[in-house]
């Protein structure tokens, strides 16, 4: 039907390193080699550890995790180009950038081998959550630490992490909507991994981009090459100079791929070719950011190798230190229901003591 | 001393310590310029402007998602939904994020949030907006969940609330918004959360009840007193969540015999609880059952019909009488 | 920063009959005199029976309810768009719309005077549904119904109507991207009157219209004049052919004025301008429609006059229907908890009726 | 008959509805492909087609809302809760329409849908999916809330609620999954909702209990029969919405002792709530209190810890024993 137009909206991808290394000179940002190593340095750990971690839970010594391999160059440059005070507010498939961002290797062992503790990080007043499990909550959490640093007359800004899967939840919407009507300092980012669990993308969502569901909050939205660590670099910086500017908020789709199992609970082989997941393996980011270090004469494979051997002995301490017996206390949930005290919560606590010395004492005959 | 009914009471909470704390932030469903739909609070938006008094859009989820963020971020939000009917659309976030987070993190990241409702029925509203479903928050382990009755009560627990260091579910009984007023003192008056109140002794039955269903009570007791001289003691629960049955047990320890009053559905509401309580500590004490007067398990009717399906003060009259002659 | 464009929308604005009672001919349907006249009967009616609600719940004699005056050219023309065997989704403010299903007035005075039986209509397995007061949930609603009459071979189409407010909720997303997941047949209208009680449309979202949320879920979505019954009439007519011929999902926002106050329990004049009310009175859709008819030459003042009366009758014959007392049992909601009988209901269901006959007996010895 | 685990049988019971009733229809995340993330609807896409068997996007509300929706338009849907931690997502829906429709329309529209979701421990899972809630939908009036605790009570009680009129909230305990096998007939098995089950008749004392927690039940039962020569009579709840209160009550009359075993946080719980049934129609048949043996108020502890927060057997036993010696 004939009518007069009143609004229009486009989605532009970025993408400044491809997957043969090539670079658009024209787009390519100013960094420095320590900066450029550092990032790559960081992918390679995150890799690793992941390598690792599917290894230790294979032979039962680790939980049920959600790999991260072939996703270190979404993460990892956001949370490098990110400020101290600013908040970074993860799904669950943000290893690298949670690393970056000051979790411990041991404390992501412990908390996938069940143990709260894995959630305490080793600065006061962390700038980080928790992995957020229940799907698009952190949206909408990021949209409340972004008004608050900007209430409190901070600096700070928050960036914020869903899947592909995850931008089918109200919760997503919602989340944006709030930010947007806000201005409020905020850059999301969805990892579009093309999964979710078993559901590929265009089943999620019939819409020609990920990107352009921010144009239904009104705000600015792009997608990226999420496995070119220089277009996430240059996308998120100049979304936190929005940000920062009061220029609001920004949602940036990073295009990937799940190159592993969903989590170590999920066989790919129900749902996926393996003929997909090798063409995969062409666009992953390692081989194209390690030659492209390579190419800025930054690189080699001595280099290479005596990374390499530093990773692994950083994950090896950190395996050990994770498996040296930590004799946490069987009671501590009941510590920290409340912040305050309530005689039925004690009173269960006691309860929970005699229970489990008796079941101890029980054991203990039996065996 | 002034008289105030509950929503200004409620309303003067909110003023005193936005007042005393910029880190409290009011946001919510028409609570800015509209002042809220029933006008709990008006006014803020003058005092304390659009940066702290927010209307938000239409999102229940959105408003409980944000007001985490806010928390974790060191200010203490105190949202709205506006009628607990629609406070089901947050029980995602408040479940997996607010009662949670504390616990998940030792500590390390705290959710000091409030979150206000009315609830109940009594006022002649359209469908979902008289439920009384209280003991859906109340077994989320790690929220708190309090039901006051007066305005003196619902000012001194709403000021507890927004200090608490974990998240509240502040359960207004909009019933009781105008019903009635009450001396509520200028000076702060601060009521601990997770103890009830034994707002009458007595020696020969203990009247159980909370919210809105405190006045049918009250009255239900002050007949049954004058018709037979009994002696009553009367508990106000106050907090539903931590729920604070020694109170309750030490009553029925001394008294025999127990009635709740309840405005919800019976099957699986506070009533149940408080029963078991008393079978956990002083069942040896009964000389009658727990006599459970409830709502019906009935999707809550239209207000066409709702009046018979409100506990009265003669049903409750009744009740006592049943349980004293048992 | 420059990149590749990938993907563009727009949204267009449709206004046939404008304000001054203008038509754009070349747009205009082509509509018979029949079909013309009984859409104004409609929104005659529509108007009227709100006017006398108002009264009615002022005189104490109805409860609260949504006013729908300035509202009747949107659910009007779509319901007389539809076909007996399509579903209608209302929200809450779609009075002539439900008429025109086949509500009887009646029905919505004993709805809004607090009795279930408003709800039941008197076709058997009626193809609407009773107000959708929780907002947002009708719109997924809709997409299983759509999902479900396709399923059955059936050549039914939804129409689902939600406010402008209502799109800030979650459920209004996912529900869209289901619908466009599914390609189900159904039209999704929003009313938007530029209030959700009291927060304007742009404290709502700051999107430039409410249609291009549409684009999040990537369906085609239009804006439409309101308070033009043509536009409404074309826009809707067209949306369901795409739906039958199995092309998906539309979303149109139709631009109103919400003209009276958000229910009769709430006060405008906390929150906007008596200026601003009275310029949206310019625009409403009633004068408009019924000059376009006298263009026509299908209408004139002793028409006019006759069409007051009779709708003025019929909406009294209603009100007195309504007044005559029902003698509906109180005890009706024990019968339709469950589908199936259950001893623990039937119990309580006993302890009410002994309970309301000893309240009764209790009332006759006070007074 | 064959040997079944509780994937194999509520598979077998989807099969044969959807094989007997083409309005049966099959909803969630990763339901078809995937055959669900714990294999429970294995294989129907290949026999029923992407039609009747839908793989949703990531969205709990909207899976309930369509699914309203379509069992208006005349199908009976059964659409999947990945895991019940996340079904908070859909509460808004389910209470607001699948609850009500039926008697806000005096039953012109009615809702026939089942809701399965896996609940519970054990499993050494993520946070979020082992939580034990069941009470919070037992609250709702208008939804019939079911938890098997057999393969052969979950197909025949699967197939039930595929055919009940209502909404019904079918959980499964995923710790029972795999956990042991049990004979299933071939031909249809229908066992009736809000029914309790005597699984085995006593004398002694009546032991309560429903889904996962009906093992460490069942294995102290007999522990302390052979120690001590006890006559245990056992009940398992089977349906929680609507709660067969009566046939506990006769138990107890007869035994006048209970205990009652619990997964979930106590306070609120369906141990409550049965005590509370207890108490109404028993109380004065009772020579020790009723035992409550259950989850503790505590957020649900990841699985480095969980075991010592689930009961096992052996708090059984000694529940069991303190009773007997009250
Ligand atoms: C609210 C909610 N529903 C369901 C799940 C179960 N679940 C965990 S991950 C996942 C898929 C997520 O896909 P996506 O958002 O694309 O993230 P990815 O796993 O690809 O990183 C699902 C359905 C969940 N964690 N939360
Ligand atoms: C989920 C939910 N939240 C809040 C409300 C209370 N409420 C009723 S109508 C309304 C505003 C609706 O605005 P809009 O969607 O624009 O529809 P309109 O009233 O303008 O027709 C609100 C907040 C509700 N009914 N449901
Ligand atoms: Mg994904
Ligand atoms: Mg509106």
């Amino acid at each position: 039907m004939p009518k007069k137009e009143i609004a229009k909206f486009s989605i532009s991808h970025l993408q400044i390193l491809d997957e043969k290394a090539k670079v658009d000179t024209k787009l390519e940002p100013d960094l420095s080699e320590e900066y450029l190593v550092n990032m790559y340095r960081w992918m390679r750990l995150a890799r690793e550890l992941d390598e690792r971690m599917l290894k230790l839970q294979r032979q039962g010594r680790l939980g049920t995790f959600p790999p991260n391999t072939g996703q270190e160059a979404i993460s990892i440059p956001a949370a490098l180009a990110m400020q101290d005070n600013d908040w970074f507010l993860g799904a669950f498939r943000e290893l690298g950038g949670r690393l970056v961002r000051g979790e411990p290797l041991t404390s992501t062992l412990h908390y996938y081998n069940g143990w709260e503790e894995g959630n305490i990080l080793p600065m006061d007043n962390p700038r980080m959550t928790p992995t957020s499990v229940v799907i698009g909550c952190q949206i909408q959490h990021a949209a409340g630490t972004a008004y608050a640093s900007r209430y409190k007359g901070e600096d700070a800004a928050t960036v914020c992490f869903i899947g592909d899967g995850g931008t089918s939840e109200g919760d997503f919407y919602e989340g944006l909507n709030f930010a947007a009507v806000w201005k409020a300092p905020v850059v999301y980012i969805c990892q579009n991994n093309q999964w979710a669990i078993s559901v590929p993308r265009e089943v999620q969502t019939i819409t020609e981009t990920i990107a352009q569901k921010g144009i239904a909050a009104g705000m600015p939205c792009l997608q990226v090459d999420g496995n070119d660590p220089l277009a996430v670099h240059v996308a998120v910086t100049e979304a936190l100079e929005r940000a920062r500017k009061g220029e609001g908020p920004t949602f940036i789709e990073a295009v990937t791929y799940r190159l592993m199992m969903h989590t170590t609970a999920d066989d790919p082989k129900k749902y996926r070719s393996e003929a997909e997941e090798k063409d995969a393996w062409t666009r992953e980011p390692m081989i194209r950011t390690k030659q492209y270090l390579i190419n800025k004469g930054y690189w080699d494979e001595a280099k290479e190798e005596a990374l390499l051997a530093e990773v692994k002995a950083q994950v090896e301490d950190a395996v050990k230190e994770f498996e040296t017996p930590h004799g946490w206390k069987e009671d501590e949930p009941f510590r920290h229901v409340y912040g305050t005290e309530h005689p039925y919560i004690t009173e269960q606590h006691q309860e929970f003591l005699r229970e489990i010395q008796a079941d101890l004492a029980k054991e203990a005959d039996h065996g | 001393m002034a008289k105030l009914n509950m929503v200004q009471a409620i309303n003067m909470a909110l003023k005193q310590e936005m007042a005393k704390d910029n880190r409290v932030i009011v946001l919510g469903e028409d609570v800015a310029q509209d002042g809220g739909v029933f006008r709990l609070t008006d006014g803020l938006l003058d005092d304390f402007g659009k940066e702290r008094v927010i209307d938000t859009p239409l999102a229940e989820s959105g408003i409980i998602g944000t007001s985490i963020g806010m928390a974790m971020a060191g200010l203490r939000p105190v949202c709205e939904m506006q009628f607990s009917g629609f406070s089901y659309l947050m029980m995602g976030q408040f479940e997996a994020h607010a009662t949670r987070m504390r616990s998940r993190t030792h500590g390390q990241i705290t959710l000091p949030l409030v979150v206000r409702m009315p609830y109940g029925g009594g006022v002649r509203a359209l469908e979902h907006h008289s439920e009384s479903r209280e003991a859906t928050y109340a077994h989320l382990p790690g929220s708190k969940v309090i039901t006051p009755s007066s305005p003196r009560n619902a000012r001194a627990l709403l000021i507890a609330a927004i200090r608490d260091p974990d998240p509240v579910v502040f359960m207004e009984p909009k019933h009781s918004y105008r019903a009635f007023r009450e001396e509520v003192p200028e000076e702060e008056e601060v009521m601990p959360i997770g103890v009830a109140q034994v707002v009458q002794e007595g020696t020969d039955l203990t009247l159980v009840s909370w919210g809105a269903m405190m006045r049918p009570a009250l009255k239900a007791a002050a007949e049954v007193e004058k018709k037979r001289g009994t002696s009553i003691e009367i508990i106000d629960m106050l907090t539903i969540s931590p729920l604070d049955g020694d109170t309750v047990c030490r009553s029925v320890q001394k008294t025999g015999r127990c009635v709740i009053v309840q405005e919800a559905p019976r099957s699986y509401g506070v009533s149940s609880e408080i029963t078991a309580r008393i079978n956990d500590k002083s069942l040896m004490y009964l000389e009658a059952p727990v006599k459970r007067l409830t709502g019906y398990d009935v999707v809550t009717p239209y207000f066409g019909r709702e009046k018979n399906y409100i506990p009265s003060a003669s049903r409750v009259v009744r009740g006592i009488e049943e349980t004293l002659d048992f």
